[in-house]
């Protein structure tokens, strides 16, 4: 189970989703969405190992040995689902047929580069799907948490991580805020109830720029 | 979560293409030919378009439809071998033509399709299909730079459909179409039948839907689909 | 109907075919071949515009519409047919597992050039698939008329025309002989009944290089 | 005419594999991975085998089984995740591991089986991906060359086969199987149930039997094959 304030920054990004969107769901936190979608609501969703039209999650008990998602859970389908080959799933992407993708990070730099596949020295399992997912959705957001296990922000300035795509990010969801990345940097849209707009500012490694006006919180 | 549904009349579908626009048609011959959007497409009257297409029909049938109306002022294509108007016209200097080899015309059409800048290929090296293209050395050989071709209205013939734009193809019905299905921004399928969500099976849908802006069942199928005899 | 000496000359390209190959026949004489292998003849048929399996040809009360080869005629399937994109049919040629092509010429070279698509100022109509076909099949087998129907030799010892690709063809079959293109030009292998050697090296355009043993008569 | 027969007792089939082959290998995650050839090629014994597959399985199962017996010293892949083991391996220098990503290991596949040189893509560039590959300007635009994939054998998973070797996956067991079924010089095929012609249905099969080399039928299923309880 997740915390109440991840329960609700997930259920937060939820509401990025708009009617008829075609939408990947990184591994993760974002697979965690989909839970805070309405039954009948118009949406598309792909996995990159070869499926539109992912449907719930299912139990060992009941799952098909041959449906998985791209991180490996035994999902089920919806009418109208379709398979396909990987080069086909890579088409979807690459040719910007993916409305929208929501994706984990290591960091988000100002500027909307995103790192989130390799610490060098540390953790270099592959690239996996993710490189193409951040470069070709016609819109990239993150979900993270703030700060890493050790407290460091994970919003900084600039990366000093391999990147996997510059310039991608529109937007970030924390346990903290909502924040876009605008071409002047960070900015705060939402917080986090009962944080404050200090505290984000205490656990982003950047500048963040505050509006003047009251914001929502969620 | 529900696929959302893309079923819409013909009109309104092709209500969206301009003047000057590039539109890809399915089809090899009379099969696989969206007879019915070439039509509607005719009486919408759209000009000046780039057609990327196979072939060119025969005389008063598919794409040559368009070339008599003359808003085909340019076609990218492999052959015009059965539509003399098409040679004439080319001949005359009012269609220009771009000939390309054909399994080249599919690559190219499936690269757009999959978001790559080009392929690099050894057809044509040596002769003059190879003119005026880029060349590019790899490994000590040379190749051609062919580009990814990309449109901006596909119209595409399917056997089925659902309504979420799943596409069927029934044997050599399918030819380009579902290469051009993924390499246009807006989409337009023609199905003979259009069935509810669910009655495609997952594992024998030949377009998936995601590529898919419009689709509209057919009634009757006009003559043009028929049986030619010659 | 064809002549008797063509029938006799499509007959013998037939026994090129041996057991197991796939095989894509041509547009025009090439595809009469197939009339001549037995009904239980192990072979794969290929067209371009999407079939592996190709079937006798249907007339127009028998035929499916959408089911043609890709010379427009209405063919039918066999037990294992498969249909395919176009994509798909060219990466059969192009990746090397067509075993055999047979193609029409207007003219071919000594060294094996193949001329097949365009006479300029005459006939232009496109390449099609020839192009691949010519220059990816293992094997490129030529059935044409020995000249052409102003009597001009087709096989020449250079060819002036656009061409199609170089040095593809491997062996000639025409209504006069046999012919193989060597490292050293043009070969008699076999002629036809009642064509002497001398009426092969009149009609042809080249050096003929005739063995010195009796040749076969087909 | 009749298609050929090309079914196959599983020994025979991997008997032509050889020290120093490069080994394309299906599967993404358990779904198409095949796991009893994978079995049949531990057998065998060829080593110094470059193995090219999506990822590297999970410890004690698939491709875990040729990087614990030391038969593969290279591998070409995008994610090893799910394999400490691989990691470890790649770590230690006794296993050289070249990373892709994804959807561009998925088209150098599909360009070898396509038999195209390369595809041109602006994946990775700005990014080390894109570090030490050769770049080419097209229209202005940087692409990175990202060279066909080809192997001299493929080891494929299907669900229905026929005796020519068209096959025909299911749900996402399809994944790179298709792709390499079309990328090697000898193909194998693993298949759940092998049918007689004519009972795939010509619009149905995913791999043309064109491609296939060889086709065998599974008995019962080893437990490799089942639901992974994590």
């Amino acid at each position: 189970m997740l915390s109440d304030v991840r329960e609700r920054m997930v259920a937060r990004a939820a509401r990025e989703i708009t009617s008829g969107m075609v939408v990947n769901l990184g591994i993760g936190l974002p697979t965690k969405v989909v839970n805070h979608l309405p039954a009948d609501f118009p949406v598309c969703l792909h996995t990159e190992n070869g499926l539109t039209g992912i449907g719930p999650t299912l139990s060992p008990e009941k799952a098909d040995r041959n449906l998985i998602d791209a991180g490996g859970a035994y999902v089920s389908t919806v009418p109208g689902s379709a398979f396909f080959d990987s080069a086909t799933s890579f088409a979807i992407v690459r040719s910007g047929r993916l409305d929208l993708t929501m994706l984990g990070a290591f960091e988000v730099s100002a500027a909307g580069d995103l790192a989130n596949w390799k610490i060098p020295g540390k953790f270099s399992p592959g690239v996996g799907g993710g490189i193409e997912l951040a470069q070709k959705a016609r819109r990239v957001v993150v979900l993270t948490t703030h700060t890493d296990r050790a407290g460091n922000p994970k919003l900084r300035q600039t990366s000093s991580l391999p990147l996997t795509a510059r310039a991608c990010v529109s937007r970030i969801f924390t346990d903290m805020a909502v924040i876009d990345v605008s071409a002047d940097g960070f900015v705060l849209v939402e917080t986090a109830d009962g944080i404050s707009t200090a505290d984000v500012v205490a656990a982003t490694d950047a500048p963040l720029i505050v509006p003047d006006t009251c914001l929502p919180i969620f | 979560m529900k696929l959302p549904d893309k079923r819409c009349a013909i009109p309104d579908a092709v209500a969206k293409i301009k003047d000057g626009d590039t539109v890809m048609v399915g089809g090899f011959g009379v099969p696989g030919t969206p007879m019915t959007l070439i039509h509607a497409l005719v009486a919408h009257g759209a000009r000046n378009l780039t057609l990327i297409k196979n072939d060119a029909n025969e005389p008063g049938m598919g794409i040559d439809h368009l070339l008599q109306s003359g808003q085909a002022t340019r076609l990218i294509t492999t052959h015009l071998g059965l539509n003399g108007t098409a040679i004439a016209l080319m001949n005359t200097g009012k269609l220009a033509v771009e000939f390309n080899a054909q399994g080249i015309l599919a690559e190219r059409i499936r690269a757009g399709g999959a978001g790559i800048g080009a392929i690099l290929s050894d057809i044509g090296i040596g002769t003059e299909l190879a003119n005026g293209k880029q060349v590019v050395e790899m490994e000590g050989e040379d190749y051609v730079v062919e580009p990814a071709l990309r449109a901006d209205v596909a119209l595409i013939h399917a056997d089925r459909a659902d309504s979420f734009g799943n596409l069927a193809y029934v044997a050599t019905a399918r030819n380009f179409n579902p290469l051009m299905a993924m390499a246009a921004k807006c989409v337009i399928a023609e199905a003979e039948t259009v069935l509810p969500l669910g009655e495609l099976r997952a594992d024998d849908v030949h377009t998936p839907g995601v590529f898919v802006d419009h689709v509209t069942a057919l009634g009757e199928l006009s003559k043009e689909y028929v049986v030619v005899r010659r």
